[in-house]
């Protein structure tokens, strides 16, 4: 990919190649449309270029020609549309057990964690044949996660988390670009992704754990105290949090949102805004108490008291319990 | 866009006073109320009224004599409405808040 | 087509230009002529900052290092590349040189239905321009025209407050600009000219007087609000203290889609003008042409969360504005199928106006149909803040947009100075701004899939190439441009005296003398005619040519 | 239109002194303004418009809090410059006629009146402004609004965040709307000079009908401000 002058860019996850064949389609469809009107402006301009004695004919109009020329393209649009729309959602709609990465931008660089507790920064080792999904924020300004050989961006905001998700199939090392200008050094924003195969990428993981970001999250939620209201049995203050995680959460108000990572988040940062149904709104907020990391690994542990590692079967129920909007609406 | 009637409109700019006057008294009232989500609907629906008598009467949108005025109020409307619609559309289907 | 040679006038008459002499006569004139004049000189400085600005890019870009200037000064070279050459050139471009001169003319009237308040607008543009200039020059901004949330209200230290206020006070001019037009066409048409007589060039500033009253606003609230944070530490749109990043691209691209239109729509029409004049055609499916401009500017204020595909917003919105992106191309496409379909059986004559208006359409036609691989949310995720965007939108504003408002300049340039351009110095202008932008532009779009960022001043060794291309053809683009400059300059003191119709074209303004006089025609012209009937025109060429005043 | 045109040149010496030259006669002149002010307004529709675009989305998202602040001003003070506004629209309206009827004297006290009850609407509105200044619930730096309970939640206290967005909304909200009336005030003192000096007639009293379209256009806006800011959540 280090070549001097390439054509096309690298293809190196799944999207890609939806990505790259509805380009192909469309490159043929303007390109015969471009060529369409072209030919008739060279070929209109040479044949009724201007000739002593001969005046133009007055051609007023034609409504069957409006017509078509009305609806064709319209229908082409929509084709173009419809296929377009389908690309975006499987690039918005994470696979169900992905292994999970943490991101968290900065002004300018990108700080990588894995659900098993690797951290990295500017660049991030995945495996080769496997689902991964990213849960972004940034600490400061808006930022862009842009992996141009897995034809895959989504920016990443403060305040919040939004989500992409891959599928890499070529072992390289590609580009990692920030496509959301963020100040002085945004062109400087750049890492690497190193696609792995399996084998190797075993190895790489075997080394400098800190311990699962989970664990982690499980200290932090014992040293911060939270687990004195959120007891695993229902004596605690606050909700039981285990299985909580995917699924619907009846509030106060009536309402009923999906516990999904913003929802985790926003507990904590702002647990007045959205109360449990049957709860006091007692709940102090861990604003500026918590940095963007600690968050995350709190997230991780809160989602992880609701994946019992335990039987297949167990997962399989768990996963049909789930309502099936939940996984879709969760990249936001 | 006077239409020089010899007709004294005085009789019917103090009814629309009237009219506005009591709006306002039944808007407040109104507030104190609890209607649950239909308090703010009804709030903005007396507005509404108040604003369009305004506009027909006092602003003399109903006597004049030409469509263009009514277009170019109904299309401001319309764009505003486009704003309002379109952005929170993106608000109301997505779980931020 | 020949020049008809002109009649050697003698005597001068009076007209707009030598009424009055000396710049009080020029600073306080109501004349919407003398006014777009002042706009024609004011604009041509702008274009040549941001022109400048482009070229520093461009250089800084030859080489794949950050090497020619610093970070920081690169940031602010496109930021204010971007702003000078949307807000202070391309939006006011043709509604207020072309527009302000022939609107009136063109409808028969004496002047725009206010003329101190397009002297307002003028002045509120050099204000606007003014503070720009001193935002640049003592420092500059280094958002992205778009300054986006919350990088521009609480991160930059540099002079956004002074900048979105320069935008805001241009944005007022542009506004009055746009009721000035609307009123006039409502209210000041002559005798005779029903909207069905219309020329084109009017229904197509018409449609952007309509957005620039209805969008313009909505930027001036959103430039406040950006000031109102940045000072106050407020949190409207800062996450941080409770506000959400996005409104501000929601309220932004409320404004600034719109605006893409502002830009295009007057050059659609200058391009319609000068079509059925060198095809010597009535436009083929007149009201079609007519409403579809007026469809782009309704339309254009339904998609513009186009631009934040990726930005965050919930997957249904997205599904909905970008099917309502392609509703928008329509009319777009209903345009291009007419232009050519008028040139059919036409009379076609190759002068440079005629050469930029083919141009405007082939480099249109590719920017457009690059804006439905954008409009596609699938592809939009790859290619969106990358190069592809910005060798979309310049083959539509530049290639597109610029080219029709050079091609009008030649076009009424007779009409405007009294005199003649150098026609075989403008053909040759033409052909190289037509070579140069190709390869100043289509390099990018190969960069853009290929993945390169926008706004990056350093970037991988394996995008020099297409970079170095890229930058060559912005040298070539240069020289095209300098030309017309310099000639159109020549003319007003070598040229020759223009006749008052020298391409024999149908339309009000022509029947008036070159240049006109100050209120435009010696008698109230009454209209019997059709638009565009070019099929009279040509027939009693010989016998006589018909000059009022 | 079309018949003016046929006495085009005579036409010139009757020229109402206030007749611009390229008008063809008083009705176009008219129509012009009429619409041009007309236009104008859906600008400044389009203005207010993105403020009640945020205020919506912020009002959709943090309502419990946006209650407890909007509980916060005084409703009763909102309510009388409500109705302060709307007779200033009568007396507007009423100007309006008096010029269309020769009538001067009630011209002159009907612009008088308007002028005043936009000044007493300030007055009020400044007064407001004072309360919220001692109550620290300007946004900035010495905002607070600690302890808020929100309506009809007791037990939970309101987000000072998201207060002080609703505080700064409002501020600039009603501080956009009061910027209008005082330009509306300049324009009346402007007019109300005219009037005195004589230059309406039956004939020509554009100016007086504009102006009273823009002060009807602020009250209009006003008509909506308050109850979207004085009345979320009122109810006990
Ligand atoms: C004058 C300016 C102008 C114009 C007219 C347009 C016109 C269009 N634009 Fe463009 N656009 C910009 C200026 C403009 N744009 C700018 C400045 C940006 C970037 C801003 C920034 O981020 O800095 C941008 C960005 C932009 C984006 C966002 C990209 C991104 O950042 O991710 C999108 C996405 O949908 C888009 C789409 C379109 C579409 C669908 C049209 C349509 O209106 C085009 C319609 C025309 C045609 C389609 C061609 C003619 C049609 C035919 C010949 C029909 C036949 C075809 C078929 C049957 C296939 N544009
Ligand atoms: C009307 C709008 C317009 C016009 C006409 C142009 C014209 C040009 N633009 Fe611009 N451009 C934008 C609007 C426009 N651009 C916008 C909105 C952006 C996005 C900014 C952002 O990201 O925020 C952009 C961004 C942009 C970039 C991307 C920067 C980046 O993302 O890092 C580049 C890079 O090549 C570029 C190049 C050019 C070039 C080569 C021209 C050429 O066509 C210019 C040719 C003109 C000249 C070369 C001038 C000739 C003058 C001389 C030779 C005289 C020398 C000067 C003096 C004496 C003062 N533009
Ligand atoms: C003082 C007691 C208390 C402490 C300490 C506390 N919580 Fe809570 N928490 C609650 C209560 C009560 C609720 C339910 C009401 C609500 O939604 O605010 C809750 C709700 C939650 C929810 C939403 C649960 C659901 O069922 O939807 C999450 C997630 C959460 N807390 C996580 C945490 C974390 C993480 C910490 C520590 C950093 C913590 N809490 C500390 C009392 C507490
Ligand atoms: Cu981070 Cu650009
Ligand atoms: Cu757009």
């Amino acid at each position: 990919m280090f070549d001097n002058f390439p054509l096309w860019p690298a293809r190196a996850s799944t999207a890609s190649g939806n990505v790259d064949a509805l380009f192909i389609f469309l490159l043929i469809v303007s390109g015969l449309m471009t060529l369409l009107i072209f030919t008739a402006l060279v070929y209109f301009a040479a044949r009724y270029r201007y000739r002593r004695g001969v005046s133009a004919e007055q051609i007023e109009g034609s409504i069957p020609l409006e017509l078509t020329w009305t609806t064709i393209p319209f229908l082409v649009f929509l084709v173009i549309f419809a296929w377009g729309a389908v690309v975006y959602f499987k690039s918005r709609t994470p696979p169900r057990d992905s292994t999970e990465v943490y991101v968290v931008a900065k002004q300018w660089m990108w700080k990588l964690e894995h659900a098993e507790g690797q951290r990295e920064i500017n660049e991030l080792h995945v495996p080769v044949g496997q689902d991964v999904k990213l849960i972004m924020t940034s600490q400061d300004v808006i930022h862009s996660f842009y992996v141009p050989a897995f034809r895959m961006k989504q920016d990443v905001l403060p305040g919040r988390y939004t989500m992409a998700w891959f599928h890499a199939t070529k072992a390289g090392t590609y580009h990692l670009f920030c496509a959301e200008y963020c100040g002085t050094q945004h062109s400087g924003m750049i890492g690497a992704i190193v696609v792995m195969e399996p084998a190797q990428y075993e190895a790489w993981m075997s080394g400098g754990s800190t311990g699962p970001l989970s664990a982690t999250g499980e200290k932090i939620f014992a040293e911060l105290g939270c687990a004195t209201c959120h007891r695993t049995d229902t004596q605690g203050r606050g909700p039981n949090l285990q299985g909580v995680f995917g699924k619907p959460v009846l509030l106060e108000d009536g309402r009923t949102v999906t516990a999904d990572e913003n929802y985790i988040r926003e507990s904590i940062l702002d647990p007045g805004a959205k109360i449990v149904s049957g709860f006091k709104p007692v709940m102090p907020t861990f604003q500026g108490l918590v940095s963007e990391e600690q968050l995350n690994a709190l997230v991780a542990y809160v989602k992880s008291l609701s994946q019992p590692v335990a039987t297949p079967t167990s997962t399989a129920a768990a996963t049909q319990q789930d309502n099936p909007k939940a996984a879709g609406s969760q990249v936001q | 866009m006077s239409d020089h009637s010899k007709s004294s409109p005085l009789k019917m700019y103090f009814s629309v006073w009237a009219a506005l006057l009591l709006g306002t008294f039944i808007t407040y009232k109104a507030a104190y109320i609890e209607l649950g989500r239909f308090n703010a609907a009804v709030a903005l629906i007396i507005a509404t009224v108040k604003a369009l008598l305004v506009a027909l009467f006092f602003m003399h949108i109903k006597g004049a004599h030409e469509k263009l005025l009514k277009l170019v109020v109904i299309s401001t409307v319309f764009f505003l409405f486009i704003l309002l619609f379109l952005s929170m559309a993106d608000y109301g289907t997505r779980s931020w808040s | 087509m020949s020049m008809a040679t002109a009649t050697i006038q003698t005597v001068e008459r009076e007209n707009y230009l030598n009424k009055e002499y000396g710049v009080g006569s020029w600073l306080f004139t109501t004349d919407h002529k003398r006014i777009a004049l002042l706009y024609l000189i004011s604009i041509t400085f702008f274009f040549f900052i941001g022109g400048f600005f482009a070229l520093l890019i461009r250089l800084e870009l030859l080489t794949p290092a950050g090497d020619l200037v610093q970070a920081d000064t690169y940031n602010k070279l496109f930021t204010m590349h971007g702003m000078v050459m949307v807000f202070f050139f391309l939006i006011p471009s043709i509604p207020a040189v072309l527009g302000n001169f022939l609107v009136p003319m063109m409808i028969g009237a004496k002047d725009l239905a206010f003329p101190r308040i397009n002297l307002l607008s003028w002045y509120l543009y050099i204000i606007g321009g003014v503070m720009m200039m001193h935002c640049v020059l003592t420092g500059g901004v280094d958002t992205g025209w778009t300054f986006y949330t919350p990088f521009s209200t609480a991160f930059t230290n540099t002079k956004i407050v002074e900048a979105g206020l320069s935008i805001f006070v241009a944005g007022f001019s542009s506004i009055l600009t746009g009721l000035n037009f609307v009123v006039t066409i409502h209210r000041m048409r002559a005798p005779g000219m029903t909207w069905s007589r219309l020329p084109l060039f009017i229904w197509a500033h018409y449609a952007t007087s309509i957005i620039q009253i209805l969008g313009t606003p909505v930027i001036a609230i959103t430039i406040v609000l950006v000031a109102v944070e940045r000072t106050l530490h407020l949190g409207i749109f800062d996450p941080k203290l409770g506000g959400d990043p996005l409104l501000f691209q929601h309220l932004f691209w409320f404004y600034s889609h719109p605006a893409v239109y502002i830009m295009i729509l007057p050059s659609m029409g200058v391009v319609t003008e000068i079509i059925a004049c060198f095809a010597r055609k009535r436009i083929f499916g007149y009201s079609f042409v007519a409403f579809s401009s007026i469809a782009i500017a309704v339309f254009g204020f339904l998609v513009w969360a186009h631009h934040m595909f990726v930005a965050g917003i919930s997957l249904y919105s997205a599904l909905i504005f970008s099917l309502l992106s392609y509703a928008v191309a329509v009319p777009s496409a209903v345009k291009v199928f007419n232009w050519t379909a008028t040139l059919y059986k036409g009379s076609i004559h190759y002068d440079a106006p005629m050469l930029y208006a083919f141009g405007f359409i082939g480099l249109f036609t590719m920017g457009g149909l690059t804006g439905l691989f954008l409009a596609a949310l699938g592809i939009d995720v790859h290619v969106t803040d990358t190069y592809f965007v910005i060798a979309h939108f310049h083959y539509i504003m530049v290639g597109g947009a610029l080219m029709g408002y050079l091609g009008g300049l030649h076009f009424w340039w007779p009409k405007i100075s009294g005199r003649l351009y150098p026609e075989s110095w403008a053909r040759l202008a033409a052909l190289i701004v037509f070579l140069g932008f190709n390869l100043t532009f289509f390099p990018q779009f190969v960069l853009g899939y290929l993945g390169m960022p926008r706004r990056y001043f350093h970037y991988p060794q394996e995008f020099q190439v297409l970079n170095v291309l890229s930058t060559a053809g912005a040298t070539v683009l240069g020289v095209g441009y300098l030309l017309p400059m310099i000639y159109f300059l020549w003319s007003m003191r070598y040229g020759k005296p223009a006749p008052d119709n020298p391409w024999n074209a149908a339309g009000l303004e022509w029947m008036t003398s070159s240049p006109p006089t100050t209120f435009n025609f010696e008698t109230e012209p009454v209209v019997t005619w059709e638009a565009y009937n070019y099929d009279e025109l040509d027939k009693p060429r010989r016998e006589e040519v018909k000059v009022v005043g | 239109m079309s018949d003016s045109t046929l006495i085009g040149l005579h036409h010139q010496e009757e020229h109402h002194p206030e007749l611009l030259h390229h008008f063809a006669e008083a009705q176009q002149q008219r129509d012009a303004a009429s619409l041009g002010m007309w236009i104008f307004l859906g600008t400044e529709v389009m203005f207010f418009g993105g403020l009640f675009c945020a205020y919506l989305i912020y009002r959709r998202a943090y309502f419990g809090d946006f209650g407890a602040a909007s509980k916060s001003i005084n409703a009763t003070l909102g309510a009388t410059n409500t109705a302060v506004l709307i007779c200033s629209s009568l007396t507007v309206v009423l100007a309006v006629w008096a010029a269309q009827t020769a009538r001067r004297s009630l011209l002159l006290i009907s612009l008088v009146i308007t002028m005043l009850l936009g000044l007493v609407f300030l007055g009020i509105k400044a007064d407001e402004y004072k309360d919220k200044f001692e109550e620290h619930h300007v946004p900035g730096a010495s905002f607070s609004f600690d302890h808020v309970p929100i309506p009809g939640h007791p037990d939970q206290y309101a987000n000072p965040r998201h207060a002080e967005i609703f505080f700064a909304l409002y501020f600039i909200m009603t501080g956009l709307h009061a910027l209008h009336m005082i330009i509306g005030l300049g324009l009346f003192a402007w007019l109300l000079f005219m009037a005195w000096k004589g230059h309406f007639t039956p004939e020509y009293h554009t100016p007086i009908e504009i102006g009273g379209l823009y002060w009807h256009f602020v009250d209009i806006v006003w008509i909506y401000l308050f109850p979207l800011l004085y009345l979320i959540d009122r109810h006990p």
